[in-house]
């Protein structure tokens, strides 16, 4: 990338015609970092005759994704000392939302990055492709997060989207994999299509793309015929609402996230919404903020209907990753009421619950990678039952996360529905915060039946063999072959990580938090062992991750100050 | 009617020839019931907009049209039809979505109608000069102007055109790689399998090639 | 005088709305994906007429971005078509059946 | 504040969590046979010291001062609004009391043998959650301890209970927690508009009383709160889960579900439907009473083909709840204070029945009345106890029950004179199954497994002497505790008079008028208020206690007849 930069230098140089535009490097570096991240991995691993280790890969990954955080806190403080401000052109925008999205990201890579080190260790697949993807893909989500052009919107959000229906179709053991990339892949591309002619009506009529001018021309004329405008905002709107989920075009969502590897679900789930929405906030409230009154209602509507779908059809989901696409709609609904109320507090609550939800959604996937087990196949509810007599940290961690989903009181779930409604109420929408708030109260229906599953004494013995009959014997040969292959691969490697988690997570805090989640991982694997010999031993990459985002689940949802002023402050969309 | 729609002038008439050739590769696109015809089709449509953007002054972006789309992308499209050799019709009247096929027309014929309305009566209003960019028609072409442009007001977007080239790359590499094991067992998943000794473990390209034909008279 | 803009805008919306339909009504993936190529097509010819009657070069560098994304997404489609069709014997998308929407 | 100094309440929630991390740590420190006598006295220490805080509370209670007291008011969560409340006045009181005294007779009446520790734990935990509830003043902290109630519970059941307990403490979980549900999305409804209002977002009751809301927005909050109470309570078509839930319980487990946690849904109905939505709340009393009364009868009936006594008693509970719902929605002072008085003496009554229950399973196996024939003759001490309970029950004059339900009859009558002759039956079908019962179990001649029945230890005769007392105490001299709940009814009645527009029938509005003079509801107001508070009270309790001579009210000049 700098190359090309400065070979360009080197031609206006030479020529001395060329105007290149001032490039602050902090506004782009967690980007860089991220992609160049990637390409290190890449090349190492090309390099060498055999292929790299995934411990190795997945350290060099959390190291990446630290050092993007970190920097994305740099940005923070430049953005609270010197504001909101662009770069290169005006294509970036480096602002509270920005920052956010910066951290947002990073950390989902980095959670993400421990939990793919156990799913490729338990499947036994080797190389770094899976963590370079997780990487670029951020960078990609960081890209739209950082936007101020829609260009360059839908630039990431091709970089984002494209690596992740490779990673969809990752596992290429199970069809429902491929499949699940296929269908990804078509629907995707089908809304990037769609999207890009909604840029071309917006560009025709504004003769911009630019976001703020954008505004500026819309603030300084007033259209007579504003059907060019409105045309392309609608095709924006599906674009976007194919992206984040929206009902109608939420089709996709249950297949995309049943067939997926599971890790991968997670980052989707986190990373594809937040990117998807940030741009969605930054196109709507802040671009679009004068055709608010035309805009709103649909999106009324919108919210409507994905709030209540979601809840009412994850009721009888009978597979927890199905379940968990449809809670994912759900929340996707409680988003769009922050940008229903069009206020700059509604952002600022949007923000906030796509931050706390990323971190909950990954921890909950984590505990069902976990619980899926080899192949990732064991995700019907019935894989839950008695999960806390045989993993009773696991049992707990799901626990907590789901009830955080359900938005109960002292937990980061709850002040994320608390704002986004008090947003919405006060922006006049008090009808639709009705609606929300019943279908959080169905929602609980769902989250609760899974915790209780997780809690029930597991089924006398004919019972239990009965669903796992198939297992056993369809798959004693093959599970035999495995552990010829590699024998005994995963214990001494969830021992082997303990190490490196810990040193990349760096700052002070975290890593007390990685040493007691390793501690906490270290006794269950003991405990568990023993009791029963089917369950394997928890993972330390994943136990890490949900350690983590339990933590910061309970931590934030009682000392509510700190990223809800993050968030608060997060706003800083930059207005003409 | 030829003066209605302005044919006796050389543009028009070009406008209206290549017109026709960009929907009738549409219609290809859309109707045809082998994939490798789609694709023909599809490189009509291709061609008859690069000389639409040619008739437009956007010559640089004529020639880099043909040879993205047409010496790129539908190469690769027939390249992949013709490795997989799945060119074999697909049956139009037989539609397991039958709702979806009656109200997808309905939509998009309504759809397609609010655009031409607005594009009818609101006269496309289009952004005023005042905000945009670099003018065309600068010295040195539009290769000059273009290439200032993303070096210039483009140059951020032009730059992360290489993450994307990057996971497409990672990408096909990730795809193309064989799975590391025979498949374990999603078997009593599918049955269908079952019956396909040959699906379960992949053999070597060239038995696959071999077998394919029997496949097919099985199939069809 | 020249052609005007709105007749290839007006092209552009058919082309655009021709290939909408093939990706909703087809069941092909190859031939969904080629439906997705002629809406951005029907993009790129929008994007080239704004920019002559705006006179601006941006939709031209507009089109030039369309056609990368194109590209990268075509090498990913294929790929993954090609990695399924190496579980499964055909790429028509309603024999998916493993999971139904 | 010219409160005393000592934050009783912030010590009456913490010292059972204390006492429950005592009890964990305590018994690993010696030897595996001494664990459960360690645990145990670890428990009844924490509980009784529990109780000895909660009876100086009420030593210190200024008698005739409708406000909160003892307020402790910490800034929590202010991001949120969510403040640390806490405070308790004459309605929440004896509840608290309650909940105190039949805690540690729950643990010591039924000392569980496995895993003594963790069960006393549990034990613990649900005592505090109990205490918490009855005293939080911000709805989110209620909401907080309302919901943990539920885990100790539910690990109490499926992990010491009988019979199918996983299943039925699964669907006791379900059932309560979905109501809770929705009084969360009520709680957060109601801050929110008052967030409107005022641009003040808090959780506080005493701030969000005075949020205006619209009839129709009452109604769908009321139906909010009330399904979360009437699930827990539980009210008449809400039980199911009930009676499995009593069933499969241990003993302990019995009493504190059936004694105390069953009365958090009442109480939640009096301290915050009343408070809150008195129009919606006027409006459903019909709705409501109709249910109280289909409980009573339902219960009792239900009750009566019953063969296993605690199933009996279950339907029984219901019943007695319904009495109490009854009162609640009477919105008349009489009928007010009878229910919330019957709260606390149905968790006397239920907590002494069940205890005996539990002690004729450990003895027979067997609660099966049909089976257990001629209890009488072999265990006399353990039939006795019985009779008073059960005459208490069913309502006998002289004993608790009889101040309490006819309280709530005349009081209803008052203003709503049909559901109280209909309810009236009640009284006597209680009477009917309990007898019936009764006869069964310990009439007859003795089986010869029932002749082998081994009385009442000196343990169980002393865990059954306080209930026994406190029965007949309440029934012969309730004055003591009128006293203090007829104040805070009295205004909290006003109060639903004065946003309603409705005036309860002169004779039951006795000396309101001079207590609401005094100030009312805020703990500022009432300290200010100071002496005369007394003196306005004193007419008050004067009159309410000495329930018996009341004769029948003149017709009453408004009444809301159906």
């Amino acid at each position: 990338m700098s190359v090309a930069v400065r070979a360009a230098v080197a031609l206006a140089v030479t020529t001395g015609r060329l105007r290149l535009p001032h490039i602050d490097y902090l506004s782009i570096l967690p980007v860089m970092v991220m992609v160049g991240g990637g390409v290190v991995i890449l090349v190492w691993s090309s390099l060498l005759r055999r292929p790299l280790d995934v411990a190795w890969v997945s350290s060099l990954t959390v190291l990446t994704a630290t050092a993007a955080l970190v920097l994305s806190l740099f940005q923070w403080d430049s953005v609270l000392t010197s504001g909101a401000h662009t770069h290169i052109d005006g294509a970036v925008v480096m602002d509270g939302a920005s920052v956010l999205i910066g951290v947002l990201v990073s950390s989902a890579v980095l959670l993400t990055a421990m939990v793919g080190d156990s799913f490729l260790k338990r499947e036994g697949v080797e190389g770094p492709e899976l963590h370079v993807l997780l990487l670029v893909s951020g960078a990609g989500a960081m890209i739209m997060g950082s936007a101020n052009d829609l260009i360059v919107i839908f630039l990431g959000l091709e970089i984002l989207s494209i690596a992740l229906y490779v990673l969809a179709a990752f596992d290429a053991r199970r069809a429902k994999s491929g499949e699940a990339g296929l269908k990804y892949f078509v629907l995707g591309g089908f809304s990037s299509a769609i999207f890009v002619y909604g840029i071309a009506l917006v560009y025709g009529a504004t003769g911009t793309t630019n976001l703020p001018e954008i505004a500026a021309y819309l603030a300084r004329n007033v259209l007579l015929h504003d059907g060019l405008l409105l045309a392309g905002l609608g095709l924006l709107l599906v674009g976007f609402g194919f992206k984040v989920a929206l009902v109608p075009f939420h089709l996709w969502t249950p297949d995309v996230y049943e067939g997926s590897p599971t890790p991968v679900t997670g980052f989707m789930a986190a990373v594809a919404k937040a990117g998807g929405f940030i741009a969605f906030l930054r196109v709507f409230a802040s671009s679009f903020h004068l055709l608010a009154p035309d805009w709103r209602p649909p999106i009324w509507v919108l919210a409507c209907v994905t709030l209540l779908l979601g809840a009412v059809v994850a009721l009888w989901q009978q597979d927890v990753k199905r379940m968990l696409a449809y809670s994912s709609i759900n929340h996707a609904g409680f988003v769009l009421l922050g940008l229903q109320a069009a206020t700059s507090r509604g952002v600022s609550a949007a923000l906030y619950y796509l931050f706390v939800y990323s971190v909950m959604v990954i921890g909950t996937f984590a505990v069902v990678t976990v619980v899926g087990g080899r192949g990732d196949r064991r995700h019907g509810l019935e894989a839950y039952r008695g999960l806390a007599a045989r993993q009773p940290l696991l049992a707990g961690a799901l626990t907590v996360l789901l009830l955080a989903q359900a938005g109960v009181p002292f937990t980061t779930g709850f002040v994320a529905k608390l704002e986004v409604i008090r947003a919405a109420a006060s922006a006049g929408s008090t009808d639709l915060a009705v609606v929300a708030m019943g279908s959080a109260a169905i929602a609980a229906f769902f989250y609760l039946r899974v915790v209780l599953l997780c809690y029930q004494p597991a089924r006398p013995v004919e019972g239990t063999s009965a669903p796992e009959a198939p297992q056993a014997l369809g798959g004693p040969t093959l599970a035999l072959a495995d552990l010829g292959a590699e024998p005994s691969s995963s214990l001494p490697g969830s021992v082997a990580l303990a190490a490196p988690v810990p040193e990349g997570l760096g700052a002070g805090q975290a890593g007390t938090l990685a040493a007691v989640a390793v501690a906490e991982a270290e006794a269950p694997t003991v405990a568990a062992g023993g009791a029963e010999d089917e369950t394997d031993p928890l993972p330390a990459g994943a136990v890490t991750t949900i350690v983590l985002s339990v933590l910061f689940t309970v931590l934030f949802g009682i000392w509510v100050e700190p990223v809800a002023s993050f968030a608060a402050h997060a706003t800083l969309l930059v207005r003409p | 009617m030829g003066a209605l729609l302005g044919v006796t002038r050389v543009d028009f008439a070009v406008f209206w020839v290549c017109a026709v050739i960009v929907v009738a590769g549409g219609v290809g696109v859309v109707l045809s019931r082998q994939p490798v015809y789609a694709a023909l089709s599809l490189v009509l449509t291709m061609f008859g907009i690069a000389v639409l953007f040619v008739a437009q002054d956007a010559n640089f972006l004529a020639a880099v049209q043909v040879i993205v789309y047409a010496g790129a992308i539908v190469v690769l499209f027939l390249f992949v039809i013709m490795f997989l050799g799945v060119d074999r019709r697909e049956d139009l009247r037989v539609e397991p979505l039958r709702s979806q096929r009656v109200l997808a027309p309905v939509l998009v014929a309504m759809a397609l109608a609010v655009v031409l309305l607005l594009g009818a009566t609101a006269h496309w209003a289009v952004g005023a000069p005042e905000v945009v960019g670099p003018a065309r028609g600068q010295p040195g072409g539009d290769v000059a102007a273009l290439g200032r442009a993303v070096f210039t007001d483009y140059l951020w977007p032009f730059e992360i055109t290489a993450g994307l080239l990057i996971i497409a790359v990672v990408g096909a590499v990730v795809l193309a790689r064989r799975p590391p094991r025979p498949e374990p067992d999603d078997t009593p998943e599918q049955p269908e399998e079952l019956t396909q000794p040959a699906g379960i473990l992949p053999p070597s390209p060239e038995s696959r090639e071999e077998s394919e034909p029997s496949e097919e008279e099985v199939v069809s | 005088m020249s052609v005007p803009g709105s007749w290839y805008l007006a092209l552009s919306a058919v082309l655009f709305a021709m290939g909408a339909l093939g990706v909703l009504v087809r069941r092909n993936v190859l031939i969904m994906f080629m439906c997705v190529e002629l809406m951005l097509n029907a993009a790129n010819l929008a994007f080239v007429t704004f920019a002559r009657m705006l006179d601006d070069i941006g939709g031209e560098v507009l089109v030039f971005f369309v056609l990368v994304v194109a590209a990268a997404e075509v090498v990913v489609g294929l790929g993954i078509v090609v990695a399924i069709y190496r579980r499964r014997r055909s790429v028509v998308a309603d024999d998916l059946r493993a999971m139904r929407g | 504040m010219s409160q005393p100094v000592f934050p009783f309440l912030t010590t009456l929630v913490f010292l059972p969590v204390g006492g429950a991390v005592a009890a964990m740590a305590a018994p690993r420190l010696v030897q595996p046979a001494h664990r459960r006598p360690v645990a145990i006295l670890v428990g009844a220490l924490a509980m009784t010291a529990t109780l000895a805080v909660a009876l100086a509370m009420a030593v210190e209670f200024r008698v005739g001062d409708s406000g909160y007291q003892f307020v402790s008011a910490h800034e929590w969560i202010p991001a949120l609004g969510i403040s640390w409340q806490l405070g308790v006045d004459g309605i929440s009181l004896f509840l608290v009391l309650m909940a105190a005294v039949l805690f540690p007779l729950a643990l010591l009446g039924a000392r569980e043998s496995e895993r003594a520790p963790s069960y006393v734990a549990w034990l613990l935990l649900l005592e505090a959650a109990c205490l918490g509830s009855f005293v939080a003043l911000d709805l989110v902290l209620f909401f907080l301890f309302f919901e943990i109630t539920l885990v100790p519970a539910y690990f109490v059941i499926a992990g010491w209970g009988t019979g199918r307990r996983a299943a039925a403490a699964t669907k006791f979980f379900l059932y309560t927690f979905l109501g809770s549900a929705f009084l969360l999305v009520g709680i957060v409804a109601v801050a929110v508009i008052h967030d409107q209002q005022t641009g003040r977002f808090t959780f506080d009751l005493l701030a969000l009383e005075h949020t205006r809301l619209g009839l129709s927005t009452q109604v769908l909050l009321f139906l909010a709160f009330t399904a979360a109470f009437a699930v827990k309570a539980p009210i008449f078509p809400f039980h199911t889960w009930s009676p499995d839930a009593y069933g499969s319980s241990p003993t302990g487990g019995a009493v504190a579900l059936a004694a105390v946690m069953a009365k958090l849904g009442t109480y939640g109905v009096i301290r915050f439907d009343l408070t809150l939505f008195p129009r919606a709340v006027v409006d459903a009393a019909p709705v409501l009473l109709s249910l109280g009364v289909a409980g009573i009868l339902y219960g009792a009936i239900v009750a009566a083909v019953q063969r296993d006594l605690k199933r009996i008693l279950a339907y029984s509970s219901l019943a007695h709840i319904g009495f109490i719902v009854l009162g609640l929605f009477a919105l008349s002072t009489e009928a007010v204070t009878g229910g919330v008085l019957q709260m606390v003496n149905h968790g006397l009554v239920t907590a002494a029945l069940f205890l005996l229950v539990g002690w004729v399973w450990e003895r027979r196996g067997t609660v099966d009345a049909g089976r257990l024939r001629g209890l009488q003759r072999s265990a006399p001490v353990l039939a006795g106890f019985f009779t008073l309970a059960m005459m208490a029950s069913i309502g006998l004059p002289g004993l608790n029950s009889f101040v309490g339900e006819f309280l709530v009859l005349s009081g209803t009558f008052l203003t709503h004179r049909w559901w109280a002759v209909v309810a009236t039956f009640g009284v006597v079908l209680a009477a009917v199954y309990l007898l019936w019962a009764f006869q069964r179990a310990f009439h007859h001649r003795p089986t010869p497994e029932t002749s082998q029945t081994k009385d009442l230890r000196w343990g169980e005769i002393a865990v059954m002497v306080p209930l026994a007392g406190l029965i007949v105490f309440l029934g012969v001299y309730p004055k003591p505790v009128l006293d203090r709940i007829t104040p805070s009814v009295e205004a909290l009645v006003h109060q639903v008079d004065q946003a309603t527009g409705r005036h309860q029938p002169a004779v039951a509005n006795g000396g309101v008028a001079a207590v609401t003079a005094a100030g009312r509801r805020t703990p500022a107001a009432a300290s200010t208020a100071g002496v005369p508070v007394v003196t306005a009270a004193a007419l008050g309790p004067a009159r309410a206690g000495g329930p018996l001579d009341l004769a029948l009210p003149p017709f009453p000049e408004q009444r809301r007849l159906p």
